[in-house]
């Protein structure tokens, strides 16, 4: 389906199909409501005395159970046709091309495993599934992508993602969508998908200090990490092959060693202790930029899949 | 002055059941004003529930506990004094109000020497605050909220004693009789409330982590 | 004209001020809102003014980010909330329930200058140097990185709140205990059970909010960091507690126009609303649903999915009682004697604007339609259409309704209907093209914006111009038919409900004797004639 | 006329004391996941009291019990629906 504004992703399109499927119920209770209105104010104009006004409906309550029903179905199909696609969207899979968004005021700044680092435009290639890991450096901005007809908010303090798979070469909006501050309308960029091929030479055209991970590992070095995360005196959970594993939790709970969990264990190391450690490390909230962190979480994901590989 | 209704209303039984309606939907509001911050507490508690119990040790629980039979009592005395203004008993309504108010200023001294040893223990977030180990920002948000409830509540007391003072004064002047007692009933269940309130408070903000 | 009405009785400026009267305190009201009416419209008209271009070269960003702040608070809070409420509520609640007063008259004018004192911190905020969060204040903007008077502006609405607490007080109390005989609960006005309705929103939603502004506050004045992200704050609990107030306070502004347009739907068809008891409990229904639905702001703020789940659907429930108005209210047409005076084009722009808004409305709780056009201009658009097209112009319709009864005068009636299809052709032409913006994507809070979109924003402001104009006519010819106007009969309407029994404009108290009421209310004969409740 | 306290009222006072000294106690017993419902349910029973003796709300109709009720039932939706968000948070 293509419409004349662009959308160009598989999930857009089913968005479109919902806005026509919202747009012609929309249509149609209109013209019933403007058809009833007209038709009643001007044939029982107190002017048309000529116009039949006996045997008014007297008993209401079959109207009113006819039309609460009749409305409750229909909001209801909509429920479940807008559920089932933004079900889909946040509670996507985590497989994909990472590429990992810093916000702040008033740019955006995307990184991509290789190292490579760019503002206020995200190079993508077509046809991946594209992951984004986005996180803030100080209020809550929104990463939207009109043409894929999707946004999430970038939330200082947390991690949230988004992901999109698009299917048509070509530059298009970024916008931030959550009011920020004096130059929020000029927080705004370029999405670039590109054909596979000419996404690597992109890539490889990239000035680079090292990937992500050897820059999470000089961080990890310089904050003195390895001091109790390695064979130190102090006893802490080794990170090697951390990444994706179930992890005992002290509280009894069983975590799962994502994203997510790294990125607390960092700031707020209180929040999950793992079973059997002593809660002894310091947070590093304040203490790590956002570029640092995600240097490091990519980092210690690395690790993971050199374990893997024998 | 107190025999004969406000011009709005037909007769002082209607006048009553007003004020009483009045005050009734007021602390419901009241309520949903405490309800914003025991939401914003119950979030994080759940989400530091060991920060929250490590920083609730350092609440001082003797005089929470004192405060809340001061409270407990002082609510007794204006339950009391009510019924007795009802019945015409002035003179002892009067001492009554006036005793439960002088509780409140009791609970209020309390509340201030409470202050004074966080401030000493360095426990006033946004002002002076060192909080040792891993609990520090949660410990923070705990105390947040600990002074700003007991802030808002301490507040509220304050309003209860000057009202009860001056219910006090005027059932000694014999305002009150079984006919018309609105303001007394009326303010007994402000006081009442500003009570009920701190009962949760105390759970909250006393008791957790005091088994570990 | 002798008589002494609630006018005339003592004409000294002193006893307008400490005067505890309802009808005056509503007065009060009509004068505080109209000023704070033209104040937001003069930054919405800047607004516009700015968006014709599309590199934003009239006013910076920052003036611009202060201007649409300005523009939401104050419609807000010191416009929509209180407007049909305290002033045409304020005056007709008594009068239609055959009450001298309301059941706390001093706290009424506590109501009032609570209200004018938040509105002048308010307005001090904004000369001052203004603020720059948007009316919803989000953290950790509004705390720690805005450097507008947030503090102030912040403690202008909080004073405001307990205004809105105090009106909603007394109406529940008065509804409850101050009817005369005879007036049961289903032989209340319509009028009435909506603001009843409003009321227990207004009661227990803004305390909320309170807190929610005081926390902001705190965190500013002391750093007391409670939404700080670097302390382990989480920003979106303050949009929980923001929206769980700012959801229903949507209702607080809607419901009280549907119970004005049930009043105009019924007289001016000469019939009884069709399905009162629906509508009746309708209101009800709006008023508790409402406080179910706040996470529909939040579909895409980082709120886990089962929440976003849990709120689209009970925003899909929440519709179906606004439906269900809407359907009786054209079925009440049926088979009547149908005129068209100026409130009732009024009533029939707002059947048909609200309800253009309320099926936009489904399309921001369809949750992945949300997720693209939230934050939009469809937001804009659709909010618009419920707060001005639906709330405002029943406003202007139960101001032209009442208005003989309020001043004793009638309005000049070719000017009021000249002024009503104006404004519905300039509200249109303002708001419609906006929806087309956000299916577009254009994002809102935007100064400068992607060429492509000019056009749209052109054609709004060519609407918004009319639409001024159109919403200063009715200063003009109001305030002209106060001293030249017709003198208007006791009920020109010739309309059921017991604020027509008493003389226009009403004596001091109201009615000469309480009146004992026998009969539902809109019961009018088959010809049309109309059969007071009291007869 | 009698100067006496209504009996109603000083078994409520006993019972509040007793009360705080209960929970005060259970709060010192390593009861786990237990001391939290505990330490409100004791409170909540104490608020009982104090609304349908003190405030005398076991002699009202039924519209001041559904008032009082009101702020309660509302403070349970705010918390049921935003807690349905904090519950089921995803992880990344």
């Amino acid at each position: 389906m293509s419409t004349w504004w662009p959308s160009e992703t598989s999930h857009a399109r089913a968005v479109d199909l919902l806005f026509m499927g919202l747009l012609a119920t929309t249509a149609l209770v209109l013209a019933l409501l403007f058809f009833l209105l007209l038709r009643f104010a001007i044939h029982y104009r107190a002017g048309n005395a000529s116009a039949d006004r006996s045997h008014r409906i007297r008993k209401s309550w079959h109207w009113e159970v006819t039309w609460t029903t009749a409305t409750l179905v229909a909001f209801l199909g909509l429920f479940v046709w807008g559920a089932q696609q933004y079900v889909e969207l946040f509670g996507a899979g985590k497989s994909g091309l990472t590429v990992y968004v810093v916000a702040k005021q008033w740019m955006w700044k995307a990184q991509h495993l290789g190292g490579q680092r760019e503002i206020n435009e995200l190079h993508v290639p077509l046809s991946h599934t594209v992951r984004l890991i986005m996180s803030s450096q100080d209020v809550i901005h929104s990463f939207f992508m009109p043409a894929f007809r999707i946004k999430r908010d970038v939330v200082p303090g947390r991690a949230t993602d988004l992901s999109f798979r698009p299917l048509r070469a070509g530059v298009f909006h970024l916008f931030c969508a959550e009011y920020c501050g004096t130059d929020h309308a000029r927080m705004t960029g370029r999405i670039v998908v590109m054909q596979e091929n000419d996404f690597n030479r992109w890539l490889s055209s990239q000035d680079v200090t090292g990937t992500l991970a050897a820059q999470g590992e000089r961080v990890n070095r310089q904050l003195g990490c390895g001091g109790c995360h390695g064979n130190g005196p102090v006893r802490a959970p080794k990170l090697e092959g951390l990444y994706g594993k179930p992890v005992p939790l002290s509280d009894g709970t069983i975590g799962i060693a994502d994203e997510a969990y790294l990125r607390d264990s960092i700031v707020k190391p209180r929040a999950k202790i793992v079973a059997g450690y002593e809660p002894l490390m310091p947070s590093y909230e304040g203490k790590i930029s956002e570029d640092e962190l995600i240097a490091v979480v990519a980092y210690i994901k690395s690790l993971a899949e050199k374990a893997k590989r024998p | 002055m107190p025999e004969t209704p406000a011009f709005q209303f037909v007769n002082l039984r209607q006048q009553h059941e007003v004020a009483q309606l009045g005050m009734w939907v007021f602390l419901a509001t009241e309520v949903l004003f405490f309800g914003g911050l025991i939401l914003g507490y119950s979030v994080y508690r759940f989400m530091y529930p060991e920060g929250f119990a490590e920083a609730a040790r350092h609440t001082q629980i003797a005089i929470g506990t004192t405060n809340t039979a001061i409270l407990l009592t002082s609510s007794f005395l204006v339950a009391w004094a009510v019924s007795l203004a009802r019945l015409g008993a002035h003179r002892l309504a009067a001492l009554l109000f006036a005793a439960a108010a002088a509780l409140g200023c009791v609970f209020l001294l309390m509340k201030g020497i409470e202050y004074r040893i966080e401030y000493g223990e360095h426990l006033v977030p946004g002002y002076f605050f060192i909080f040792r180990g891993p609990n520090a920002t949660s410990a923070w948000l705990f105390f947040s909220f600990y002074f700003v409830a007991t802030g808002v509540h301490a507040l509220h007391v304050a309003i209860g004693i000057m009202v009860l003072a001056v219910i006090a004064l005027k059932t000694r002047r014999g305002a009150y009789s079984e006919r018309y007692h609105a303001p007394a009933t009326v303010a007994g269940l402000y006081w009442h409330f500003v009570d009920l309130v701190w009962v949760f408070l105390f759970a909250l903000i006393y008791l957790p982590g005091r088994a570990s | 004209m002798t008589e002494r009405n609630y006018l005339t009785e003592d004409t000294r400026i002193i006893s307008w001020l400490f005067t505890t009267d309802h009808k005056r305190i509503a007065i009060l009201f009509f004068a505080a809102i109209t000023l704070f009416f033209f104040v937001g419209g003069a930054a919405a008209t800047m607004i516009r003014l700015e968006l014709v271009s599309p590199q934003g070269r009239f006013v910076t960003s920052d003036v611009y980010n202060r201007l649409f702040t300005i523009h939401g608070v104050v419609m807000v809070w010191f416009f929509l909330i209180p407007s049909i409420p305290s002033t045409l509520g304020n005056f007709i609640v008594p009068l239609m329930i055959g009450a001298r007063d309301l059941a706390f008259p001093r706290l009424n004018l506590t109501s009032f200058y609570l209200f004018m004192l938040g509105g002048c911190v308010t307005l001090y905020a904004v000369f001052a140097g203004g603020v720059d969060t948007g009316w919803t204040f989000y953290t950790p903007f509004s705390t720690m990185y805005s450097n507008g008077h947030v503090v102030l502006a912040v403690v202008g609405v909080f004073i405001t709140g307990f205004s809105s607490i105090l009106t909603g007080l007394n109406f529940i109390v008065t509804i409850h205990r101050l009817r005369a005989p005879g007036l049961t609960w289903y032989r209340l006005p319509l009028f009435l059970w909506s603001l009843y309705a409003t009321s227990v929103i207004l009661v227990l939603a803004t305390p909320v909010l309170a807190m929610t502004l005081l926390l902001v506050a705190l965190d500013r004045v002391f750093g007391v960091g409670i939404f700080d992200p670097d302390r382990g704050g989480d920003p979106l609990l303050f949009q929980h507690l923001f929206w769980f107030y700012s959801h229903p306070a949507v209702y607080i502004m809607i419901l009280p126009g549907m119970g004005v347009v049930s009043e105009l739907v019924a007289v001016f068809s000469r019939k009884a609303v069709f399905g009162y008891k629906f509508v009746a409990w309708s209101a009800i229904a709006i008023a508790v649903v409402g406080f179910f639905v706040w996470g529909h702001h939040m579909f895409v703020s980082g709120q886990s999915v089962f929440a976003g789940l849990v709120f689209s659907f009970m925003s899909f429930i929440v519709a179906v009682p606004s439906a269900i108005k809407v359907f009786n209210w054209t079925a009440t047409l049926h088979k009547g004697w149908v005129r068209f005076d100026a409130p009732m084009l009024y009533a029939l722009a707002f059947i048909g604007l609200f309800t253009l808004g309320g099926l936009t409305g489904l399309f921001l709780a369809c949750l992945a339609y949300d997720v693209y056009v939230t934050d939009t201009y469809f937001v804009i658009a659709h909010f618009h259409y419920i707060m001005v097209g639906g709330m405002v112009t029943a406003y202007f319709g139960g101001l032209h309704y009442w208005w003989p009864k309020i001043t004793g005068r009638m309005y000049p009636e070719y000017w009021a209907r000249a002024a009503a299809i104006l404004i519905f052709f300039g509200f249109n032409l303002t708001f419609f093209p906006q929806f087309i913006l956000g299916v577009l994507g254009m994002p809102r809070r935007y100064h400068v914006y992607p060429p492509e979109f000019q056009v749209w924003h052109v054609l709004s402001s060519a609407g918004a111009s009319i639409l001024a104009i159109a919403y200063l006519l009715p200063l003009f010819y109001l305030l002209w038919s106060m001293f030249y106007g017709a003198r208007a009969p006791a009920n020109p309407w010739g309309a059921t409900g017991l604020e027509w029994l008493t003389p226009s404009p009403p004596p001091k108290h109201n009615f000469e004797a309480t009146p004992a009421v026998t009969r539902p209310p809109y019961e009018y004969t088959l010809s049309g004639e109309a059969r007071p409740q009291n007869a | 006329m009698s100067w006496y306290p209504p009996r109603a009222l000083v078994f409520s006072w006993l019972g509040l004391l007793g009360l705080l000294g209960l929970t005060v106690l259970t709060a010192y017993q390593p009861l786990g996941a237990f001391n939290t419902p505990i330490a409100l349910a004791i409170a909540s029973c104490k608020a009982l009291l104090i609304a349908a003796i003190f405030m005398e709300l076991r002699e009202q109709n039924g519209l001041m019990i559904a008032v009082a009720g009101a702020g309660f039932f509302w403070l349970a939706i705010m918390l049921w629906l935003a807690f349905s968000d904090y519950m089921t948070r995803p992880s990344l």
